[in-house]
């Protein structure tokens, strides 16, 4: 019961210093604030470290494929060059979609 | 069948990785087919030959660490060979003739820098580099020409850069290899490879935008036409008529009217031709399809767009624009 | 040595103990589920072979022989949703994964049965939604549903259809939660990880993919839904968002999805060989572990479908060479088949003829692979036949060939009959050579430059297109065959002992069909898998195995 | 559920089985989500202005309110759980009940935070609210924001579903021993939806705001 408190009292906290952070503007704080909130969660209410060997296992090999995921997914946006094609959107546009059909 | 022509320099060097891939392939498809059937033939039950099962044990590690580490070898050759010639593609030298390519369900739509453009077809002179630039009005398609082993999808909103230097004069197949909706199949156009002096005339006697003629060709495309009527004198299939008559040539030339007299064809049968389809149909069923008629689809503005630009098609019974630059002609 | 499939075995068997269509309908056995999705299954291969038969008939003619442009579309569209998640990703995982997994385990039953049950319901309404969408209306974006024509330029029934996708996602997973925990959890005395057999390493390997990939697919495709009703989204380009991102989380699943399609085909196969060679799998410990590093490595090289769509030099050179090594292990596996039948006393079978058939198209579908994974020739070879005919080396010559395979050789232990063997190897030879004459001319086609999808054609690749419709002929005798000895077989075939191979693995150990409770007497494993020294002198060890029922 | 144990060899077994497959499920739900969060890490990076235009225009009050009301239900039922285990149906249905009350909570307020949303023409789209030249990454932002709060409502509305089942099955069955497997499951579960929003919170209202 302590735990789980503690635990609560803990997260509402570190709610507070992501609050704070983002009034100051630090992103990479409030991403590790966050990433802390989680694995508070997952140890102290899911108990990750009293669960079976197996449920370890899994979470890691469902994050291990969440990093390949997000590292090989953005690895290609973050080193592409694009060159767009006129202005980019500048103005709620008209719909811009045309219906096939139209001549050129 | 012809065998696929290598019409630049690149082209041959891919030919030749394809040609090393081909090999290994080859071997090792050869190594594992030999090892089958000689354990059949020589482990049926019937021949059994006694081998002790200690030696295959402890030869299993060596043997395989062995072929793994040679695979891996191999491969890696083949990956640094492979991208070496892959790199090549991103590096566009400068000076190249710039050409704007835009996909749009379904036609290639062509823009030259001093102006001029067309419509499924693209006309580059020899021995100089060459960049497209790519870009879709819609969805995703692709601009693939296989007689230069390359290709490149066509993204909206953005340019996609595709450079070449073609080494060979000539009329080879482009396509659009990114399936793009129910029309994909005909997103085809030819490029036309031609001497410096013959592309220099070929820009020189290109309107340079916007003609009626032009506008013709779009609807030539967009209205299904180009399905079944021939009518790019250069192309690869230029000579296919078992669908319906050629459009090359056809202008000005006699053919056979309804009430089988002969009857030139000229602006006023063309138009009547697109209308009522029954004004040609003395020679239906020299043909596999049947043509609609085009009342209602067409306005006169389109027919008369149209028909310049069958004119067009006809250079030698106009005066004035010619098109023999090409060596490929085909026309009659 | 072992009991004869006599009448009072039948009657006590899991096919028999309770006849009524409510008991099988309402039934958690595994084996009784694994029926119930190869009837599915089978109804779905059917459909979407027609769907092939009918593209084959199509492009005889330069013009198209039969179909419009539309319905040529909506034809391959059809065959590849169809038998890619209809077929091809649940096929041995559902039926022979199903009905083996717990029988290989010595365990009576998967460790959720009623999970089980569910993801055949959903697997069931999936079906129903996706061929609701494909006959009243159809699409025309492909199997890939690439944006935007799928959100934007399509008149096709893509909700129905995607949504049906989605929730065949969820049986997929549902399988796949199932297999893996029971392998970790149902396994019977004495069977430690080293003496599984390699097909449930396989099964394994297959569903850690279920599970960590098809929850991607399911996510894109909600994604996609959205942006195809709400005519904006994620990846408009108009908005500045990127198309290509929807290819990334697509492939992120339909590349490992491949893995899922031959690695259980792989498992059969290291069984059929092992079983006719009468022979330890060779390398037993590497080919267990190529499973594993597949479903690994495979997650790292789906940029290889996407080297000319426009993405980043770096990141098409990097999936390059990851997309190399995924190919090592499926070498590894190749050469121990081989290592496998060295030494062995080999018998020709119809399932070990299907076996050397996989051996043999999948090595070809694999080295025409490294085509397509070195850059610059897949620059030339992407997006055209090639393409296609190397995907169903892989996919028909390879996962098709081991489906047929396994069925041959865990037939007598489903129905407790023996098939006609004169006709099933006629049947795997058929397949074998149907299968080439129908897909070998493609390589040539898309080396000239033909590209895939084209309900027309230039004229000059009239000859192998033709080449090509008379194999799929020739293919279509050869799976019309075995349905229809395998039915006859249900009331004429022999009646099967309960190990009719001479094979070493648990469910060989159990009646044919088995009880409902699989082994009346939990079986205790004392050897390693493959130990057929043991079988053949069965030790008066004082450990012995329990005395068969 | 108790009265045959086929295919286990005992309750222990079971539960370890169950709780093991729970988890399991939770890893596929991590790619579920973790396809969500590929289009956060790309947009957030190459539109980054845009992104931020429409993280700023989100309602952080209601945003804050809502995590801290769904890190208390989280709690609640854990409290939940620890009674199971000590066989103390009535601390079950009572945590349960405040957990699914605080979740439902939670759902209200999301539902008019949408609802003041729609009204102010965030729903991206031809009228869309905010112009410039960010228009369409802000766009995207709120495409990414309406799917991803409705994919965790969704999770959330099966959470509150899964807790009602178990307090009526614990009310039901006050009089047999209560096995605590199943409270666990569902506990899993619920705080995994938590957990999601511990991650989605700052994504949609924090990075970037300043």
């Amino acid at each position: 019961m302590a735990r789980v408190l503690s635990c609560w009292g803990l997260l509402l906290m570190l709610l507070a210093v992501e609050l704070v952070l983002a009034a100051v503007g630090a992103n990479w704080g409030i991403g590790g604030c966050a990433g802390l909130m989680a694995l508070l969660i997952a140890c102290g209410f899911m108990r990750m470290m009293r669960a079976p060997t197996l449920a370890a296992i899994f979470a890691i090999g469902g994050l291990f494929w969440l990093s390949v995921l997000l590292a090989l997914g953005s690895l290609d946006s973050f080193t592409r060059t694009n060159f767009p094609v006129g202005d980019t959107l500048s103005s709620p546009a008209p719909n811009p979609r045309i219906p096939p059909d139209t001549a050129p | 069948m012809t065998w696929l022509p290598a019409a630049s320099v690149h082209a041959g060097q891919v030919d030749i990785l394809l040609g090393g891939l081909l090999l290994i392939s080859l071997a090792v498809l050869g190594l594992v087919f030999g090892l089958m059937l000689l354990n059949i033939i020589r482990f049926r039950v019937g021949s059994r030959v006694p081998v002790s099962a200690e030696t295959v044990a402890h030869k299993s590690w060596r043997f395989e660490i062995a072929w793994t580490s040679v695979t891996l070898a191999v491969f890696f050759a083949l990956f640094l060979w492979a991208a070496r010639l892959y790199v090549v593609g991103f590096q566009p030298p400068s000076g190249a003739i710039q050409i704007y390519v835009t996909g749009k369900q379904w036609m290639w739509k062509v823009q030259y820098p001093g102006g001029q453009r067309e419509i499924n077809a693209l006309h580059v002179p020899l021995g100089r580099p060459v960049q497209l630039l790519l870009t879709s009005e819609d969805v995703i398609h692709d601009f693939s020409i296989p007689a230069l082993r390359i290709k490149h999808d066509v993204l909206p909103r953005r340019y996609q850069s595709l450079w070449f230097t073609a080494t060979q004069v000539g009329a080879f197949r482009f396509y659009c290899t990114q399936f793009c909706g129910i029309g994909h199949s005909r997103m085809t156009g030819t490029l036309i490879v031609l001497t410096p002096t013959d592309y220099a005339n070929w820009l020189g006697q290109t309107p340079a935008s916007g003609s009626l003629a032009t506008r013709g060709e779009a609807l030539f495309i967009h209205n299904g036409c180009s399905g079944c009527h021939v009518s790019q004198p250069y192309s690869p299939g230029a000579d296919d008529t078992s669908r319906a008559p050629s459009m090359v040539g056809l202008y000005g030339s006699q053919t056979m009217g309804p009430d089988g007299q002969r009857v030139k064809v000229d602006n006023a049968f063309l138009h009547d031709a697109i209308l009522h389809t029954a004004t040609v149909s003395g020679q239906a069923a020299a043909y596999a399809t049947q043509m609609p008629s085009y009342r209602g689809v067409l306005a006169e503005e389109d027919l008369a767009a149209l028909i310049a630009y069958i004119q067009t098609l006809s250079p030698s019974r106009l005066s004035g624009v010619g098109m023999s630059a090409s060596p490929e002609r085909k026309g009659n | 040595m072992a009991p004869t499939s006599d009448p009072q075995t039948m009657q006590r068997s899991y096919l028999w103990q309770d006849g009524t269509l409510r008991s099988w309908l309402l039934t958690t056995d595994h084996k009784r589920i694994a029926l119930l999705y190869m009837a599915s299954i089978t109804a779905f291969f059917v459909l979407g072979s027609l769907g092939a038969a009918l593209i084959r008939l199509h492009l005889i003619s330069p013009t198209g022989a039969i179909l419009s442009d539309e319905t040529y579309s909506r034809m391959f569209t059809m065959h590849g949703i169809v038998m890619v998640w209809l077929f091809l990703v649940p096929s041995i995982p559902v039926t022979l994964g199903n009905f083996l997994v717990p029988l290989m385990l010595g365990a009576p039953d998967l460790a959720f049965p009623r999970l089980n049950l569910i993801s055949w319901y959903l697997f069931v309404m999936a079906g129903a939604l996706v061929v609701y969408g494909l006959f009243r209306g159809g699409l025309e974006t492909g199997w890939t549903f690439y944006t935007p024509l799928s959100t934007d330029y399509t008149q096709g029934r893509v909700l129905p259809v995607v949504a049906g996708v989605f929730l065949s996602g969820f049986s997929s997973i549902a399988t796949g939660v199932n297999f893996i925990i029971s392998i970790h959890q149902l396994r019977a005395p004495g069977l430690t990880w080293y003496r599984l057999p390699l097909m449930l390493w396989a099964l394994y390997a297959t569903s850690v993919i279920f599970v960590l990939a098809t929850p991607v697919l399911s996510i894109t495709l909600v994604l996609l839904a959205f942006e195809h009703v709400f005519h904006v989204g994620v990846f408009d380009p108009a908005l500045g968002g990127d198309p290509l991102l929807f290819q990334h989380l697509f492939w992120f699943y339909s590349h490992p999805a491949v893995y899922i399609m031959i690695l259980p085909g792989m498992g059969v196969v290291s069984e059929v060989v092992s079983t006719f060679c009468h022979k330890p799998v060779f390398g037993y410990r590497f080919v267990a572990w190529s499973s594993i590093s597949i479903a690994a490595i495979g997650f790292l090289v789906w940029g290889h479908h996407m080297f000319v769509a426009g993405t980043s030099l770096y990141a098409a050179v990097v999936f390059s060479m990851l997309s190399f090594l995924v190919s090592v292990p499926s070498a590894i596996k190749v050469f121990n088949w081989l290592g496998t039948m060295h030494g062995g006393a080999i018998r020709l079978d119809a399932p070990m003829l299907y076996a050397l058939g996989f051996i043999g198209l999948f090595t070809v579908g694999g080295l025409t692979g490294l085509f397509l994974a070195s850059l610059a020739s897949d620059v030339h070879l992407t997006q055209t036949y090639f393409v296609v005919a190397h995907f169903h080396y892989i996919m028909v010559g390879g996962m098709v060939s081991a489906y047929f395979a396994g069925l041959h050789y865990w037939w007598p232990k489903i129905t407790g009959r023996m098939y006609p063997e004169m006709w099933g190897r006629t049947a795997a030879a058929l397949l074998f050579f149907g299968f080439n004459l129908t897909f070998f001319p493609q390589f040539l086609l898309g080396y000239e430059g033909m590209p895939r999808r084209y309900a027309t054609y230039p004229a000059q690749f009239q000859v192998l297109n033709v080449l090509s419709s008379a194999g799929a002929s020739i293919l279509a005798l050869a799976y019309i065959l075995p349905l229809i000895y395998f039915i006859w077989s249900l009331f004429r075939g022999a009646r099967a002992t309960a190990n009719p191979w001479q094979a070493t693995g648990l469910e060989w150990r159990t009646s044919s069909p088995p009880p409902t409770e699989n082994f009346i007497e939990p079986p205790v494993v004392t050897h390693d898998a493959y130990d057929y020294a043991a079988l053949d002198h069965p030790a008066p060890a004082p450990q012995a195995e329990p005395p068969h029922v | 559920m108790s009265e045959h144990l086929a295919p286990y060899d005992s309750p222990r077994h079971r539960d370890e089985t169950a709780i093991a497959g729970m988890w399991l499920f939770l890893a596929s739900e991590i790619l579920l989500f973790g396809g969500l969060f590929l289009i956060f890490v790309v947009y957030s990076h190459t539109r980054a202005a845009g992104w931020a235009l429409g993280v700023r225009h989100t309602n952080l009050m209601i945003g804050g309110i809502n995590t801290a009301l769904l890190l208390t239900s989280s709690m609640a039922y854990t409290l939940g759980v620890d009674a199971a285990r000590n066989e103390n149906a009535r601390g079950v249905i009572l945590a349960g009940l405040s957990a699914a009350g605080l979740g439902v909570t939670f759902l209200c307020l999301k539902g008019w935070e949408w609802h003041t949303e729609l009204a102010d023409h965030l729903f991206p789209g031809p009228g869309f609210a905010l112009g410039g030249p960010q228009a369409g990454g802000a766009q995207l932002f709120y495409s990414f924001y309406f799917l991803s709060t409705a994919l965790h409502g969704l999770h959330m509305l099966v959470g509150i579903g899964l807790i009602g089942w178990i307090c009526l099955r614990t009310y039901r069955g006050r009089s047999a021993p209560l096995i605590a497997m199943p409270v666990e499951v569902v506990g899993l579960y619920w705080s995994f939806v938590d957990l999601v929003w511990v991650l989605l919170f700052p994504v949609l209202y924090l990075i970037g705001r300043v």
